[in-house]
């Protein structure tokens, strides 16, 4: 449960997600899907309740889950006037990795030639790219995905779906505004409303109309 | 002018204002209380009214709005 | 730790020297406060105390100009988040910005210390390597203090009305025995010993806002 | 439970100051320099080093909250500086009107612990400002619990520097109770001990108040469920959570 202030964002939300299986978060705006990703990131403490994230209770043993999620929000988390590059070499520092991967995923992306320019001067689509790259530049067990393709065209989900996609082999947990791309895409699903979670089950017992209507 | 046989040291007004500055302290913090108390008072009397309507006893006038 | 404090200082300079925001404006600042000095108080040179006071006055509020900065890049484009997600110790980016702040601090001192003496000093200074030595452990002093000030207005909306506010009268044990100290090195007539207790309170001071930065830096990070 | 033991708090109080009181005025021997106006010591002297420990005791409590998260001591730590700052601003008048009759100025720079006593004001009241702009409630509680510590450091430190600036140009004529003579020194005793007992009391009326504030939102919320929380006015001031 994450309470803020008077009002309660996430409150009796119960999911648990198998290693290597998705879990779709679906909600309107508002219905806690970022708040309970910040609480995986360990960025949120939850204020009862019990969290456990790849096998550490939060928020105590926070420091042990550090480092082993990657997380990609609205914000890419990079610094705007310093060069794709220039970021993803200083979080391969943060967290010890060495800085080969940096232009090995740069270059997975198709991010090689812009890779000096300042994050400022890059389009949405193309920071998101360097942003997923920051999110798995540690090569994290657990990826915490917040409208991941929101700003991508389907060329650059093509060449992200190695890293961040179902095919990269991580747990995932992923959230989402669209029904029937989500479900595509998910194992389990959860659906907020108001920090309360209104379905939850295997992907394969709802339909996007099920969904829809979460959203009504 | 019986007044003038009253001896007062010298500077006994700076020591009447200081003593003065610590009592309209306290006189002002009693106000603040009071304030305090009068919103308590008004509050009370408004969950009193609600609690009374919620039991079914009738007879009150409802509520009086609230803040 | 170390690595970590490496990493996030090589972020914080290059990000200086890629967009000069910090240094330039708090030196620019410094100028023109010592040429508003010069028309406020109606002299062409100052000594003694007169001097020590503006110096160490100019310093200070320029001081402020990089203080309020210090964090801002961190706060809106989620350099908090990112340092956050990172295995490593939260006190790292502590050291990291008291770092930075300090280079900044010298980095301007360079320049307005001697803009200083062309301007306003009549006398010219006689113990440069004492100056030097209480410059130094005045600005470890404001780096600290700085930075735990930058990082608990940060996340208020009057953060640029609070820093000064509350780093001011912080500053004032630094501001009241730098300014004594160095009152007998800008004054006429020779080189005139810096009593040891200036050094010396300035140190403890150092030493124990240092230790309070590192008890409670911890708690301005979580969200 | 806040008011337990309030009323015999308020009486010991009452009784305190009305003798701490006539103790200075009929008991205490004129102050052979000053004369009258040393009476002014007996009521402030005892106000700064008792708004002093309120500050510092805010931040103990605000250590206490770091390490507990329990927002009361945030609250308690709040009370305490709020309370502080009452009694701070009698301290800065009181001073200032002792400065006028004994020197002739309204202030006076020479006069250490006044001038400490001005910093420290000046710094604490910044504290409300600092908690009215952080608008979540919990992350208020926390940054003004780091405001607090600080400053509680910082007490002592500036009173170091601010009379080390001073103690080379002028002797130490006040503040000091090591040599006062034996009647003087227990008035100002027990005016110390009155105004205590006048800050803890009054520390305790604010934490009742507080209590009761947060009794009545639980009460409300109890009776009317579904009526949406009025928000409130923003404001400085902690509430306790209620049940």
């Amino acid at each position: 449960m994450r309470r803020y202030g008077e009002r309660t964002a996430l409150d009796g939300v119960s999911v648990s997600v198998p290693a290597g299986s998705s879990l779709v978060v679906f909600g309107p705006n508002g219905a806690g899907k970022s708040t309970l990703l910040r609480v995986l990131a360990t960025l949120l403490a939850p204020h009862a309740g019990t969290t456990t994230v790849l096998g550490c209770a939060l928020p105590r043993e926070g420091w042990k889950v550090r480092g082993r999620v990657g997380l990609l929000g609205h914000e890419p988390l990079l610094y705007k006037d310093l060069s794709a590059r220039e970021n993803l070499r200083y979080h391969a520092r943060l967290h010890d990795v060495r800085s080969e991967r940096a232009e090995e995923l740069l270059d997975q992306v198709g991010m090689w030639l812009r890779a000096d320019e300042p994050i400022r001067e890059l389009s949405r689509g193309m920071v998101q790219r360097v942003a997923a790259c920051r999110a798995v530049l540690h090569d994290p067990e657990l990826l915490l995905l917040d409208e991941p393709a929101s700003n991508l065209d389907p060329a650059a989900t093509a060449a992200l779906e190695p890293l961040i996609g179902r095919s990269s082999g991580r747990t995932r947990v992923v959230t989402s505004h669209d029904p029937a791309g989500g479900l595509k895409d998910a194992d389990l699903v959860l659906g907020l409303r108001a920090g309360k979670a209104e379905l939850h089950g295997s992907a394969h017992d709802f339909d996007a109309a099920a969904i829809g209507a979460l959203y009504a | 002018m019986f007044a003038a046989n009253i001896h007062f040291p010298d500077h006994s007004e700076y020591v009447a204002g200081a003593y003065l500055v610590f009592l309209g302290l306290l006189l002002i913090y009693v106000a603040i209380m009071a304030y305090k108390l009068t919103r308590f008072e008004r509050e009370l009397v408004e969950l009193n009214e609600l609690a009374d309507e919620q039991g079914g006893i009738t007879g009150h006038a409802g509520r009086t709005g609230h803040e | 730790m170390r690595r970590a404090t490496a990493a996030v200082l090589r972020k914080e300079l290059r990000l200086e020297l890629r967009t000069p925001q910090s240094v330039p404006a708090m030196a620019l600042f410094s100028i023109t406060t010592f040429v508003v000095f010069h028309f406020a108080l109606q002299r062409s040179d100052i000594s003694g105390d007169l001097a020590s006071g503006v110096l160490w006055v100019t310093l200070l509020l320029g001081a402020m100009l990089g203080i309020a900065r210090l964090f801002v890049a961190d706060r809106e484009e989620g350099g908090f988040d990112g340092f956050l997600l990172a295995p490593v110790d939260r006190t790292s980016l502590f050291v990291a910005k008291a770092t930075a702040l300090l280079a900044y601090l010298i980095a301007v001192q360079i320049v307005a210390v001697p803009a200083f003496v062309l301007l306003l000093l009549g006398p010219s200074p006689s113990n440069v390597g004492a100056l030097i030595g209480l410059l130094a452990l005045a600005d470890l002093g404001i780096a600290i203090v700085g930075t735990l000030v930058g990082a608990l207005a940060i996340q208020s909306r009057a953060r640029d009305l609070l820093v000064p506010l509350i780093a001011l009268p912080l500053l004032i044990p630094v501001l009241i025995c730098a300014a004594k100290g160095t009152t007998p090195l800008l004054t006429d007539g020779g080189a005139h010993a810096v009593a040891a207790r200036w050094p010396l309170t300035i140190a403890l001071y150092d030493l124990v806002f240092g230790l309070v930065a590192y008890a409670v830096f911890d708690y301005l990070l979580e969200d | 439970m806040y008011g337990k033991r309030l009323r015999a708090l308020s009486i010991a109080t009452a009784i305190s100051i009305v003798t701490a009181f006539s103790l200075a005025f009929f008991y205490a021997p004129e102050d052979a320099d000053q004369g009258f106006v040393q009476k002014i010591f007996y009521l402030h002297v005892p106000m700064a080093i008792v708004a002093l420990c309120g500050f510092v005791f805010g931040g103990i409590c605000a250590i206490a909250h770091l390490r507990t998260g329990d927002r009361r001591w945030d609250i308690r730590s709040y009370v305490a500086i709020h309370m502080a700052l009452i009694l701070g601003i009698g301290v800065l008048l009181t001073g200032s009107i002792w400065a006028r009759a004994a020197w002739g100025h309204w202030w006076v720079w020479d006069e250490p612990t006044l001038v400490s006593f001005l910093i420290i004001f000046l710094l604490y009241a910044c504290y409300q400002p600092l908690r009215f702009s952080i608008e979540d409630p919990e992350k208020q509680a926390r940054y003004a619990s780091v405001f607090a510590i600080t400053c509680g450091a910082f007490v002592p430190l500036n009173f170091i520097a601010v009379r080390l600036a001073q103690a080379y140009t002028h002797p130490r004529v006040l503040g000091s109770t090591g040599n006062l003579p034996g009647p003087m020194r227990l008035t100002f005793l027990v005016s110390l001990l009155a105004m205590t007992l006048l800050y803890v009391t009054l520390w305790k009326y604010e934490m009742t108040a507080k209590n009761v504030h947060a009794q009545l939102r639980s009460l409300r919320r109890k009776l009317a469920p579904d009526e949406a929380l009025t928000p409130g006015r923003r404001s400085a001031a902690p509430s306790l959570p209620s049940r």
